[in-house]
């Protein structure tokens, strides 16, 4: 908690002392906390918030169980891994900007268009932390298991995955901050609702305030996110780790 | 309970091996470092590559995935598994069999108290001692009860007495449910205790296979007798009873006098280790005490082998380098 | 900013081509006198030593680049203008205009026969970014003046930018969309019907306009009346002739900075591509001229107050400075 | 190779037996190669590429290099990394929309614009990639190097980073595509020079198979970096691994 | 070389542990599986938390971190690095304290002819074996030529030849450089042949620290006799030579025959293993046999010890359960 007090006195100190014109892009954090403060009273921003949070975790945790599932198979079978490897690293760069028109034509226009972008964005990185961790796990672990009488899939549950916990859940770090940061790209081509269209009609209005706002209501949620995931590794790996 | 059958097997560490282990045996690999021995069993288990083929009761497996072989494996390093208890790595064979949970942890607890852990189920293998974690291994690989029992020096990290309970033990589960065993060892005391037929492995070559008593009292060739020691055996020509349970035994034109163990003596074994060389007679009786003389010696970085000529037998002796020199022996001397 | 006429007393730098200027133009016809202007290289000719972007700055990044200097002078809508003077408090002035309308409502005409039917629930209507672009002040224009029920339309509001829009339309993923030229025209060739233009909507409803940051006008008021001059002689020139006019704006759409966009393999399957036809017809939908009535850009004002977009209402008078408009 | 090449087949099959407007919206496999051999030898490509390919590897190095220092603190000093930690995680979730603003007032508009947006995106996925790495390492050969006299600094490059490899390199693997993903959206503001220019154009222009070639690029380019990573992570740790 | 000395040494393993080990001394660890050997090693060498002190040369070194302590540790569970070949371990340490290049070289070949791996220099630790590994091991620590030398069972997993060679190298080193160290063990055997003085630890305590002789007549306290197999003390009385290197021992009562080993005898150790109980007198001369009465069994899984009343001696014995039951011995047998 205090590195994080320090950090918010030191914005707010920054902010304060700031040249013409950058009070306002950067406003101190004072400021801020009150205009957050405004928005939640106003009401404007829970409902836009639950919306995009529901779109967020759908796509968050859908993405990331795909990216799970092919990269325990990429890390697992190095047959698979050399098949859809090089595919992956052929459609990976494609940005929103490339996926919208398709997703346009095949899932329309409403919640799954947003849904589906963070779903994306969510894949790949479980997908290759998954894969690196699996690829981790020393082999003798698994000549052991097998010895017992253990079937891959059993070898696969109880061995190879609880050894490649902590890669997993470092791609799902990493992607919780990612879903929520291209939640704004992706509500960009959406029904106007959730806080990514918020953020959007404040920048095309210019009100900084409102966009600093949704950016802290992001981080947070950010925040946490990460807190939950560490406590559950914590939870699965502090007893052997 | 199968048998196992080796037929030409090779690979980086064996060369061309041909091994059958008869049902119910319990077979001691005995071999020095870097024998192969490891290598073996893990052909058995099915862990590595290997030409040739391996079969139990005559059925070729070299095609049976690793976890059907059904054996039991005792890795030399250990391989528990860091994130499982103590008392779940022991239960893990178990559940992958699918035995139901009461019989699991019934099992579970009869083990830990066969190898005596009973009072670490709940520790996690980072935090158990070199022995604890090599019984935990031990009771691991015995819990699911296999057909067949791979022992890779099950017994190196433990102290004497606790390594001579299981010894024993391990010999008692044999006698009862006669499980196909390779047990390695590089021990030679082990050896003998345990194996109801010795191999000894050198370089990847089985190089011969027969009963303690065979191994150790005619090796085959010179690289066995220098493993176990190269013993100079002596053909016992007729011996007489001294009483007071000794023996003198005359062997061309030498007279040993050696304790009676109140069977017939055939033949005796003296490991170069026990022959002492002194140029002045040391104190104490004189027995068993010989003038010889030195043919050749090979010195080596710090053992000097010395082949002795003693009436008309050739023995070889071993010392300590410094004891050479000190005694300033050389070829030739008295 | 001080009251107008303060200006005309500086004094005059005598090398004014010396000093850079960032422009900021919009990639779409509405900046048709920017595009002319520059192939005329009369800004050269006027001297202004200007670098222009082309860009997509918009919002935020457009009102940072003001408020660090980087661009002071942009050809933008007046919507964002306004929104970038009450809003981001970036002193600026609007010293001209580029054109009035340039927005039009197209249709999937299967679905939609009358501006009533834009009510039906099944009905998706595109819009860009609320609030910011003009597209929703018209839509909401239109909403008053047409007697809509406003809920029944904003239910099913699908948000997007312009050309996103023209692909959902012809993909039939939209029903609906209020967008400014040349999108508006775009789509309508590609087989949808433009209901209403801004004209009807909103008469005399002022599209772009030429903004310039106050330090500009306020250090050197000379380029800002040459910019003011080009303007004019572009829109003029526009006026006169049209065609030529809009061959210039075609080819420089279709331009990646010098070069033409090849467009051979692009018309296999559609005429997706800008030709001077589609230009021109869009440009005729506005009126291309640098008049600007202050009351105009108030009502603007007042609108977007009473929308909310904007804090406080404030006078027009305090955003324009229309001296080197008028005074030749 | 093979995968691709089905890849590749497949794609052009279904476009060609796609509904109306499909060409449009998803043009097949040689269409685009035509396009894109056209734009090359109209020499537009070619000039935009290189701009965005030297900002990439700029921002992409850069960033990379910044998380990788920061990573390997975090996971080899527990205090640093409770102390970034929180605060990473609170930046973290910021999206380039955010970022703009105060980039634009920092380093105005220019190439450092991109080159900062793409530092930002590839800091945080090296970063965590590499703590993981590091943490990862077992105790024993830390001992074991410590009681044969290695200062904290030896250890750390002689023995934890070695074996931290395969996440650095998970961790680089990611960025790479992030990097040429996140180009685009950093070109499309205000510098009118890049891949990211050319694409927003082709999109206003509603000009598919620009998009899709530009896409192609993108595509190859990761690949090839993606290539090229493989070879050297198989290099540093083939021998052991 | 510095002499360390323990005081108070207390943590999750050991319990308030005083030792000192003289400067150029080897001092034998002895103690069964989990008695905190390691974790005494891991104190000394500041790898893990510990309460007391821990002084090297009568400076306290608590506050030294671990990398200055000059120490070569061999562990337990080797932690070779896997990404480093054979060489380069063993040059690890070299490097680490900046010797010159040419120098290391010929360091590292000098230690790998040492433990006799030449031939692996350029293989990584995952393709050695066992014994190969813990060679390095050793090598690896004595290559930087430590001040203290810690052995964490150091050849327990190697062939008997391998391994007495190694003994005799480490001897050997040890006189030419005098390098203090404590060496683990739980061979008595080993610690016999290697240690200056043995210590025996006990669920972290040291139950007893001296001579070897000391240590094996007369253990202080019942764990250690029991550990190193509780033998039989008898007080010698008077000793007759038999001749032929004979001696027979007159104890209360008992004359017992032994082959003399030419020095006078005080004290004879018999420990229970070597007593053999039988109902009928066996075959072979009698010697050193006596009708004995049972006083008491203490029957455990596998063994039971048996106290016999010999004469007005009473000895332990211990025999195997089953020997036990077919014999159908009770209290009060003849
Ligand atoms: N993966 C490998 N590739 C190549 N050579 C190997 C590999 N693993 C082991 N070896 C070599 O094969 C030989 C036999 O190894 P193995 O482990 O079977 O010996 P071992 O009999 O178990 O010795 P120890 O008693 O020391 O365990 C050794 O010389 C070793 O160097
Ligand atoms: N990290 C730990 N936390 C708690 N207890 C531990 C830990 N490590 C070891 N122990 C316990 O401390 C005791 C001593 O461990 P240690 O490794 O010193 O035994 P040891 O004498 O080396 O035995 P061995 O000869 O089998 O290696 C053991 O009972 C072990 O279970
Ligand atoms: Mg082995
Ligand atoms: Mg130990």
């Amino acid at each position: 908690m205090v590195p994080i007090l320090v950090f918010l006195a030191l914005w707010e100190i920054v902010a304060r002392l700031n040249v013409v014109y950058g009070h306002f892009f950067f406003p101190p954090f004072s400021l801020v906390i009150r205009e957050l403060f405004y928005l939640i009273v106003s009401g404007v921003l829970a409902d836009d918030f639950f919306r995009s949070l529901i779109r967020v975790l759908i796509g968050f945790s859908a993405g990331s169980f795909c990216g799970f599932v092919v990269g325990v198979l990429m890390g697992w079978k190095n047959l698979i891994d050399k098949t859809f490897g090089p595919i992956l690293s052929l459609i990976y760069p494609i940005p929103a900007l490339g996926w919208l028109p398709l997703l346009m034509l095949w899932v329309g226009i409403g919640d799954i268009l947003p849904i589906s972008i963070v779903f994306i964005t969510c894949f790949f990185p479980v997908c290759y932390n998954t894969a690196t961790g699996v690829k981790g796990v020393s082999p003798n672990y698994v000549a052991a298991a097998r010895t017992l009488g253990a079937s891959e899939i059993k070898i696969l549950f109880s061995v190879i995955l609880p050894l490649a916990v902590p890669n997993i859940f470092t791609g799902l770090r990493l992607v919780a901050g990612m879903a929520w940061r291209v939640i704004i790209a992706a509500e960009m081509v959406a029904i106007p609702t959730g806080i990514g269209a918020l953020l959007i009609r404040a920048e095309s209005l210019m009100r900084m305030d409102i966009i600093i706002s949704c950016l802290m209501v992001l981080s947070v949620m950010c925040f946490l996110f990460e807190r939950c995931f560490n406590y559950f590794e914590r939870k699965l790996t502090v007893r052997w780790r | 309970m199968p048998c196992i059958e080796l037929r030409g097997v090779t690979n980086f560490a064996c060369r061309d091996i041909d091994l059958k282990v008869e049902n119910q045996e319990l077979m001691v690999l005995l071999g020095p470092t870097g024998a192969g021995k490891t290598t073996l069993l893990n052909i058995v288990a099915g862990l590595i590559e290997y030409e040739g083929s391996v079969l139990f009761d005559g059925v070729s497996i070299d095609s049976t995935s690793c976890y059907l072989r059904g054996v039991g494996y005792l890795f030399q390093d250990l391989a528990l598994f860091p994130h499982l208890s103590v008392s779940a790595n022991i239960a893990f064979g178990l559940k992958a069999c699918k035995t139901p949970p009461f019989e699991t942890t019934a099992r579970v607890k009869e083990m830990m108290q066969l190898v005596r852990i009973e009072n670490l189920a709940h520790r996690y293998p980072r935090d158990l001692s070199g022995g604890e974690q090599q019984r935990v291994a031990l009771a691991r690989a015995l819990a699911p009860a296999p057909r067949i029992l791979l022992l890779d020096e099950p017994l190196s990290s433990l102290d004497f007495s606790t390594s001579k309970y299981l010894r024993m033990e391990l010999k008692r589960l044999h006698r009862e449910f006669g499980v196909t065993t390779i047990y390695v060892t590089h021990n030679q005391r082990e050896a003998k205790e345990m194996g109801d037929r010795i191999t000894v492995i050198h370089d990847g070559v089985l190089d011969q296979t027969g009963s303690p008593e065979d191994i150790f009292f005619n090796p085959q060739n010179q690289r066995i007798s220098e493993f176990i020691g190269s013993p100079n055996i002596l053909e016992c020509e007729h011996s007489r009873d001294l009483g007071m349970g000794l023996v003198e035994i005359k062997t061309r034109g030498l007279s040993i006098v050696v304790p009676d163990d109140g069977q017939k003596i055939k033949k005796i074994a003296i490991s170069p280790q026990d022959i002492y060389i002194s140029a002045n007679p040391p104190p104490g009786p004189d027995i068993n005490r010989f003038n010889a003389t030195i043919v050749e010696m090979f010195p080596s970085s710090s053992l000097t082998k010395i082949r002795l000529k003693v009436g008309d037998h050739s023995l070889l002796a071993e010392q300590p380098a410094e004891v050479v020199e000190e005694l300033g022996l050389q070829s030739g001397d008295e | 900013g001080g009251s107008p006429g303060t200006y005309a007393e500086q004094m005059e730098d005598p090398d004014s081509s010396t000093i850079p200027i960032g422009m900021a133009v919009e990639f779409m016809d509405h900046a048709a006198c920017a595009f002319v202007a520059r192939e005329m290289g009369w800004y050269k000719q006027e001297g202004l030593n200007i670098s222009v972007y082309e860009s997509y700055v918009t919002g935020m990044a457009l009102a940072a680049a003001f408020a660090r200097g980087d661009i002071q002078v942009a050809y933008m809508c007046l919507v964002p203008a306004i929104n970038l003077y009450a809003n981001a408090r970036v002193p600026i002035k609007i010293v001209a205009g580029t054109h009035k309308y340039g927005y039009g409502l197209v249709i999937n005409p299967e679905k939609i026969k009358t501006v009533k039917d834009l009510e039906n629930p099944d009905i998706r209507t595109g819009c860009v970014g609320e609030g910011g672009a003009v597209d929703v002040i018209m839509l909401n224009k239109m909403i008053d003046e047409y007697h809509i029920d406003k809920e029944k339309i904003s239910k099913n509001i699908r948000r997007m930018s312009p050309p996103k829009q023209v692909v959902a339309i012809i993909a039939g993923k939209l029903d609906a969309a209020f967008l400014p030229e040349q999108w508006a025209t775009m789509a309508e060739e590609l087989g949808c019907q433009m209901l209403l233009t801004s004209r009807d909507v909103w008469p005399e409803v002022q599209g772009s306009v030429l903004v310039v940051k106050e330090d500009l006008l306020h250090n050197h008021p000379e380029i800002v009346r040459k910019l003011v001059k080009v303007t004019k002689k572009a829109t003029d020139w526009i006026r006169q002739n049209p065609d030529s006019a809009a061959g210039i704006v075609a080819r420089h759409l279709s331009c990646a900075r010098k070069r033409l966009m090849p467009t051979r393999a692009g018309m296999l399957d559609t005429n997706l591509h800008i030709t001077p036809q589609t230009i021109s017809r869009s440009m005729k939908r506005m009126v291309i001229t640098t008049d600007l009535e202050p009351d105009v850009v108030q009502d603007m004002i007042d609108y977007m107050v009473s929308l909310g977009y904007i804090r406080a209402g404030f006078k027009a008078g305090h955003v324009l400075y229309l001296n080197y408009l008028y005074d030749e």
